[in-house]
């Protein structure tokens, strides 16, 4: 049942995956917009992009899991055939990682494997899903604390993200041939991902490939045989490694650099700032009529300290017609969104208080302020009272933005608010932000585009949880943004 | 709560009680007493495991009380008359069951509302079946309820094996990990490629399974059946799953806890009898300890977090 | 014909209180067809009557499903049963004490709904099991108290229950107003509005600022309020507290909810539905009696109706 | 027998019948104790009417080692398990109202077959012409249920001239019984009598007022409400009707007959005790005597009990 590892079956020229003009369209959203692709044993790609370049739905198209709507994708089977769709996939050896972590915390570690593995049957199924596990772990980082035992839920961040990454390469009825690992090394500390680094090197010398996307463009660097630069859906750039060098890659991948001096208004910067109206323990602070960037890689604490902020700061007794802060969420869905609500309800919700007599609704009050933002934020509907999931992403993102200026309140908070928003609006919405500053309001901006970052008048880039840099003036530039956000040698500064 | 620690509380509470009634009733320590403390939970064990099922995929129950119900009433009256007959309708129940999780899932119905319709329909059935208390139990189910074996008395075999099986089925085989697995993220697993469907079908296969053995073993203790005799074990079984240390949702469960807390709820009610509380009160102190078991969860869930915590920032 | 007036009645059908509304005619017309129409200002009026009650509790419940998934009061009944017993025995048949004892049945429901609130929020237990326990509470004070003795309600009381304005049953009007009164706070007030932003996202009407404890608090308090309320005048109207008296409002209560459309799922309220619901779960089970039809059938055809309506009600579905 | 200890095993304690029974049973049961008699009279009641709950109840009260269980079942049959046990272990099981099937167990049984039969019997004396019935039942699939009904048919089929024309099931309580009259009273033809289960009679004259209609002869269920209603209307406009039940205080004569077989009397395996009538000439001093919100009440005495034993003998 067991077979050695990557054992290269066909010849080392015919690629394993071929993706040929494949399009992937969420709505108005085009996550993947034409990519052409091709992976063969023994090679290593690293991909490698902006935040909602397309890359992991690239590996979703690549792994079966999600059709696309145009092009086409082929897997080169053990036997020599060609196929499609998940089943083929995952017979060919196709095996993922993907970057939300899937496990399921109630299972322990050696019974993940078995969600995975569909030959994990019959007597004595445990014994060989530990072994696999265990070897895999062993091999992959040897001096592991993990057990095969032990309940997903318990582990660490880092030991889950091990797990899935040594389920990745383990023993199976099909052997691994080719294992994609969708930021593997975000939540792994250094020395835990170089020997990850070193398993990735001997699994493609053995004949195995790999598909990396991370951005730690150094680790990238020093495994990949091949990189591909993703912006905007689309592969903008695809040569081996030894032809791209680090400063290269940035430049091909930043893409404000040139538009930076006109994107920033003159004179934003040179408002009157007043007194220091907000500082948090961990080093946050900025002064009335401020606008306060908060950078850094996804996921390095900047959304938790803005919602420890905002929960801090914000009543429990009672909605108050004067808020201290209002939030605008990033990630609708979650933080934002009143489904079932129409636009209306939704954009009014925060200020309703003032909009409230003697405990109802002022119902004229609240179309008139609807209309009012309707009209100043340009809300794309013919009727407010439309459901608010009729409305693109963008504009749901519009009235999330409304809402929360609508509002009294003299500090906003705003988790990555410009996500599935378009460049038109973009604009707009920073203009809007710029003349509230001015009239004396302050902005918590927490964004993964360097260009919105490099707006602000204060930048704290956070790593690893904590504040690694504070900018201001002339030092906000994207160089020492990504400097401070990359663990990077040698880049930057 | 800490998967290895889950069962601890059950456990523990479960031996307090049983303490507090060997204390109250010295009597209640022996083959005989161990017997009649503990033969009336095993139906309940059993129902207890059923909701387990249905929780387990995150979904609930509330049909449950009225379904043993009516197997009861299939099992005094067809079972024994016309076997054949009788294993027909048992396996057509578990079946409905089957479709209807796979009906709640397709669909995406609220399954708290699909098993509210049912508990009216299982209970229309018993009453049409047995209008009037009676019927009698399959002679068969009447010896394996009364058997005697060496040692260790019937009822305390029967949770034994009700525990073991379960937990084999539940914890250790393949199929069962999968079920779990659809309670923890089901999303994970359809994207591996399974059928949740199938998979939450087949939880609720296995709740009507163990729907209909404790509707066939209530009746060999009570020898026969009638159509609301069974009503409380709805709540019961969902209580019985919470003490068990199982939670609403994320596929949380432990078939050897769940049979602890019926055990417990069972003991619960006759450390309170053994208290001779005055009559008007019985009733609240079952709602008491309930209250009170729970609250214990919470310290410990507290404790562990704040030692987890703690532990990652050191 | 107005056209806006045939759009809006071919719209009907989509709103979710249609069908409780519907099948509530059908099983009118059913009833009185047996007796070729004999009968049924008589059969309206009880409908009408008994409704009232069903729909009270029924309101409060769908405060509390409204909240999101998990939310459920299972301490009606138990509540119901308190309040009457402990508001009849204060005012022991005197007309002097019909308002104080009003205000007795009101306190339990305030404390009642505190109590569940305190042990879903202090201690942490969810709402299902913390109101079953709590339930099971309130039935050994109602038993402590009174022992299970039948007392008369005051005349006044027991006569206004009873009777009836301009031919329209009292219990029918004070049902209506709290329908109204229920609809104004959730459709037209800025509690309603929070309440049904709790039930869609929590976390998100958090961030918005909505003080969602005080919400969660306020909607199990005023279950347990409606549901005294609707004891103090159960009792009255049959003649005195029993201790088995809120026993089948468990399950109407809930299935009023569900009947009538609001979703299961939260935030989404339904205010004309509960009235449809209750009507209908009347009229089904006087259709089946009048019908000759048992206890079994009744019981089957009840499940099956709300598994219909909640099948037909909810058009999404997923591909297997 | 100044050793022995007797217990009430009690499935429901939710209504005034039930209360009442309580009442007397601690009346009568704290007196024997004090006199010497036995040495404890325990009442236990369960949280829930439910069979499985009781069986439960019964064998803790054979752990706690009563010498007898007097029991007023929640079903005929399924406590046989947990009777046999108690009589295997050497207790005296007497079971009274709700009684059991087990033949190891002494029955003080009231007809009720007998009860429903007589109801329309009544109603055919005073109704000779006969006419159209509407009967009220108590809880679907509960044994007392079924067995009043059947005693109604068989009343109708000895009575031509009666005719059952509505159904309905009140629980047993006033509250569903009124809710269920009401819902069918509109479809139904006059009506001249009401045949009930006891508990349930007020409910349906409510419900009957409020359509509007006369009120039928209404059978009662001895209840003090009830009777009180019947007193009224008797006053006012000579409303005349009959009610039985059996009596809350069978539970003090099951107490007598276990005390008599302790004391080595020769007790047959079935008694009866009658149903308590209360007619239009008893009901002033039946309702004196009755406690307001109760139900009519007889309790007995030890010499009562050796009565009922030597007539059965
Ligand atoms: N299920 C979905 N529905 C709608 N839009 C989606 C969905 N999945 C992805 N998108 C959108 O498609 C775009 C590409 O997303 P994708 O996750 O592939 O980006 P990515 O390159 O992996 O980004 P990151 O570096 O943040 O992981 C984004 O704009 C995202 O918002
Ligand atoms: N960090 C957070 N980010 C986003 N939403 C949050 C966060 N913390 C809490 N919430 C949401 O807000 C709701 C209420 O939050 P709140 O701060 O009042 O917590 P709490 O339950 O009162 O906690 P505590 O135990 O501290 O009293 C929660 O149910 C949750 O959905
Ligand atoms: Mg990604
Ligand atoms: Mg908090």
């Amino acid at each position: 049942m067991q077979q050695a590892t990557g054992a290269g079956v066909s010849a080392p020229d015919a690629p394993l995956v071929a993706l040929t003009d494949a399009r992937v369209h969420f709505g108005a959203v085009r996550a993947l917009d034409g990519v052409s692709l091709t992976i063969s044993p023994g090679e290593c790609l690293g991909l490698i992009g902006h935040n909602g370049a397309g890359k992991s739905t690239a590996v979703n198209v690549i792994n079966g899991g999600l059709t696309p709507t145009g092009g086409q994708v082929r897997y080169l089977l053990a036997d020599g055939r060609d196929g499609s769709g998940l089943a083929d996939a995952q017979a060919c050896g196709i095996r993922s990682v993907f970057q939300e972590l899937s496990l399921c915390p109630n299972l322990t570690v050696l019974e993940s494997l078995r969600v995975i593995h569909r030959d994990l049957t019959g007597i004595g199924w445990r014994k060989v899903a530990q072994g696999r596990i265990a070897k895999a772990l062993a091999e992959i980082f040897p001096g592991h604390q993990i057990e095969p035992g032990m309940t997903v839920g318990e582990l660490t961040l880092a030991e889950r993200q091990m797990v899935e990454i040594a389920a990745g390469f383990s023993d199976g009825r099909m052997p691994a041939r080719l294992v994609i690992l969708d930021e593997p090394t975000s939540s792994l500390d250094a020395a835990i991902a170089r020997q990850l680094l070193s398993h990735i090197n001997t699994f493609c010398a053995k004949g195995g490939a790999v598909i990396f996307i991370s951005h730690m463009l150094g680790e990238v660097f020093d495994v990949a045989t091949r990189i591909d630069v993703m912006k905007d859906g689309r592969i903008i750039a695809s040569k081996p490694t030894s032809e791209f060098t680090q400063q290269g890659l940035i430049d091909a991948m930043g893409h404000v650099a040139a538009e930076k001096s006109a994107a920033r208004a003159p004179g934003s910067a040179k408002t009157e700032l007043g007194e220091e109206i907000l500082k948090t323990p961990e080093g946050l602070s900025a002064r009335k009529g401020e606008i306060v960037g908060l950078a850094g890689l996804a996921g390095h604490g900047q959304a938790e300290a803005l919602a420890r902020f905002y929960m801090s700061r914000s009543g429990k007794l009672g909605q108050v017609k004067q808020p201290e802060v209002a939030f605008v969420a990033g990630d609708r869905g979650r933080d934002g969104v009143m489904p079932i609500w129409s636009i209306l309800r939704n954009l009014t919700l925060t200020h309703l208080p003032s909009l409230t007599n003697r405990g109802l609704v002022d119902r004229d009050g609240e179309r008139r302020l609807a209309a009012d933002w309707r009209s100043r934020i340009g809300i794309r509907t013919d009727n407010m009272d439309n459901l608010i999931l009729s409305l693109s992403g963008g504009n749901q993102q519009k009235v999330l933005f409304a809402r929360a200026l609508a509002s009294s309140a003299p500090i906003v908070v705003m988790d990555d608010p410009m996500r599935g928003v378009d460049v038109g609006t973009k604009q707009e919405a920073y203009q809007l932000i710029r003349n509230e500053a001015a009239g004396g309001r302050s902005f918590l901006w927490y964004s993964t585009e360097t260009e919105e970052v490099c707006q602000c008048d204060r930048v704290f880039v956070f790593r690893n949880g904590r504040i690694s840099a504070e900018l201001t003036g002339d030092n906000i530039n994207e160089e020492n943004i990504l400097a401070a956000s990359f663990e990077m040698q040698g880049v930057g500064t | 709560m800490n998967g290895k620690y889950r069962i601890l509380l059950p456990v523990l509470s479960l031996a307090f009680l049983l303490a507090a009634v060997f204390y109250l009733q010295p009597r209640a320590m022996s083959y005989f007493g161990l017997n009649l403390l503990f033969n009336l939970a095993v139906p309940i064990a059993l129902a207890t495991i059923a909701q387990m099922m249905i929780m387990m995929v995150n979904d609930i129950d509330l049909s449950i009380g009225t379904f043993v119900s009516f197997v009861a009433c299939v099992t005094a009256t067809f079972l024994h008359d016309t076997p054949v007959l009788g294993v027909a309708i048992l396996l057509a129940a578990i079946l409905a069951y089957a479709g209807l999780g796979a009906l709640i899932h397709i669909r995406q119905l609220p399954a708290i509302v699909v098993t509210l319709g049912m508990s009216f329909v299982w209970g229309g059935l018993a009453v049409l079946l047995l209008p009037s208390p009676g019927g009698t139990a399959p002679v068969w189910i009447r010896s394996l309820m009364t058997v005697k074996p060496p040692l260790v008395p019937m009822a305390v075999v029967a949770c034994v094996l009700i525990a073991g099986i379960s937990h084999f089925l539940i914890m250790r085989s393949s199929t069962g990990t999968l079920l779990r697995a659809v309670g923890g993220n089901a999303q994970a697993v359809a994207r591996s490629g399974w059928s949740v469907a199938k998979l939450k079908a087949g939880a609720y296969a296995l709740a009507g399974f163990f729907g209909v053995l404790s509707g066939v073993c209530l009746v060999g203790l009570t020898t026969s059946a009638d159509a609301n005799i069974a009503l409380r074990y709805t709540l019961l079984s969902i209580a019985g799953v919470i003490l068990g240390g199982g939670e609403f949702t994320g596929g949380k469960i432990s078939p050897v806890g769940a049979v602890i807390g019926a055990l417990t709820l069972a003991l619960a009610g006759s450390f309170l009898s053994f208290m001779r509380l005055s009559p008007d009160w019985q009733i609240g102190a079952q709602g008491a300890i309930l209250i009170l078991v729970l609250a214990v969860r919470l310290l410990f869930s507290r404790r562990n977090r704040k030692w987890k915590e703690a532990a990652q920032n050191g | 014909m107005d056209k806006s007036f045939v759009l809006k009645l071919t719209d009907l059908p989509r709103r979710p209180w249609f069908w409780a509304f519907a099948a509530s005619v059908l099983a009118f017309g059913a009833t009185t067809y047996l007796t070729d129409g004999r009968g049924g200002a008589g059969l309206l009026s009880a409908a009408l009557t008994f409704a009232a009650f069903s729909a009270i509790v029924g309101l409060g419940q769908m405060f509390v499903i409204t909240l999101g998934p998990g939310n459920v009061d299972l301490s009606i009944p138990a509540t119901m049963t308190l309040a009457a017993t402990l508001a009849l025995k204060f005012m022991h048949g005197e007309t002097a004490l019909v308002l104080p004892g009003l205000g007795v049945a009101l306190l339990v429901g305030l404390g009642a709904g505190g109590f569940n609130y305190a042990l879903i929020r202090l201690l942490r237990i969810p709402p299902i099991i913390a109101t079953l326990s709590a339930s099971f509470l309130y039935q050994s004070l109602a038993i402590w108290s009174n022992r299970g003795l039948r007392i008369k309600p005051p005349e006044v009381l027991a006569d206004f229950t009873t009777g009836s304005f301009f031919g329209i049953p009292n219990m029918t009007l004070i049902g209506l107003l709290i329908a109204v009164l229920s609809w104004i706070v959730l459709e037209r007030s800025i509690f309603g509005r929070w309440v049904s932003a709790f039930g869609q996202n929590t976390r998100a009407a958090r961030l918005s600022g909505v003080p969602v404890e005080v919400v969660r608090a306020v909607t199990y308090i005023s279950s347990a309020v409606l549901a005294s309320l609707t004891g103090y005048f159960l009792a009255s109207f049959s003649g005195g507290a029993a201790l088995n008296m809120g026993a089948e409002y468990l399950l109407i209560s809930i299935a009023v909810v569900v009947i009538g459309g609001s979703s299961i799922a939260g935030g989404n309220s339904n205010v004309p539905g509960i009235w449809g619901g209750a009507l209908l779960m009347f009229l089904i089970v006087s259709m089946l009696n009048s019908y000759g039809l048992g206890a079994g059938v009744r019981l089957i055809m009840t499940g099956t109706i709300i598994i219909g309506i909640v099948a037909a009600a909810s058009g999404k579905g997923r591909a297997v | 027998t100044t050793d022995k200890r007797i217990a009430l095993s009690n499935n429901y304690a939710g209504n005034s019948w039930r209360q009442a029974m309580l009442e007397s049973w601690e009346k009568v049961g704290s007196k024997a104790v004090s006199d010497g008699i036995v040495a404890a009279a325990d009442a236990f009641t369960t949280s829930e009417n439910q069979a499985t709950e009781q069986a439960a109840q019964i064998q803790n009260m054979i752990l706690q080692g009563y010498d007898a269980i007097v029991i007023n079942a929640a079903s005929p049959t399924a406590l046989n398990g947990a009777v046999k046990e108690a009589c295997d272990a050497g207790i005296i099981v007497v079971s009274f109202d709700g009684i059991v099937t087990e033949p190891c167990a002494w029955r003080i049984a009231v007809d009720f077959k007998e009860m429903g039969r007589q109801q329309v019997e009544y109603l055919a004396s005073r109704l000779p012409d006969g006419g159209n019935l509407l009967e009220i039942r108590g809880l679907a699939g509960v044994f007392v249920d079924d067995e009043i009904h059947a005693g109604i048919e068989q009343g109708v089929s000895e009575n031509a001239s009666f005719k059952i024309v509505g159904s309905v099931h009140g629980d047993w309580a006033q509250d569903v019984s009124q809710k269920a009259v009401a819902g069918i009273l509109p479809s139904l033809p006059e009506i001249v009598g009401v045949v009930t289960q006891g508990g349930d009679g007020y409910g349906a004259a409510q419900a009957i007022k409020a359509a509007g209609r006369d009120v039928p002869v209404i059978v009662m269920g001895n209840r003090q409400d009830e009777m009180k209603w019947w007193a009224e209307a008797r006053d006012a406009d000579g409303y005349e009707t009959l009610s039985l039940s059996i009596a809350p205080g069978v539970g003090t004569l099951a107490f007598w007959v276990a005390q008599q077989i302790f004391d080595g009397a020769e007790v047959p395996k079935d008694l009866t005790v009658p149903f308590l009538k209360v007619t239009q000439d008893t009901l002033d001093e039946t309702l004196e005597a009755t406690p307001e919100g109760s139900v009519a009440n007889v309790e007995y005495s030890q010499a009562d009990a050796k009565a009922v034993i030597s007539d059965a003998n």
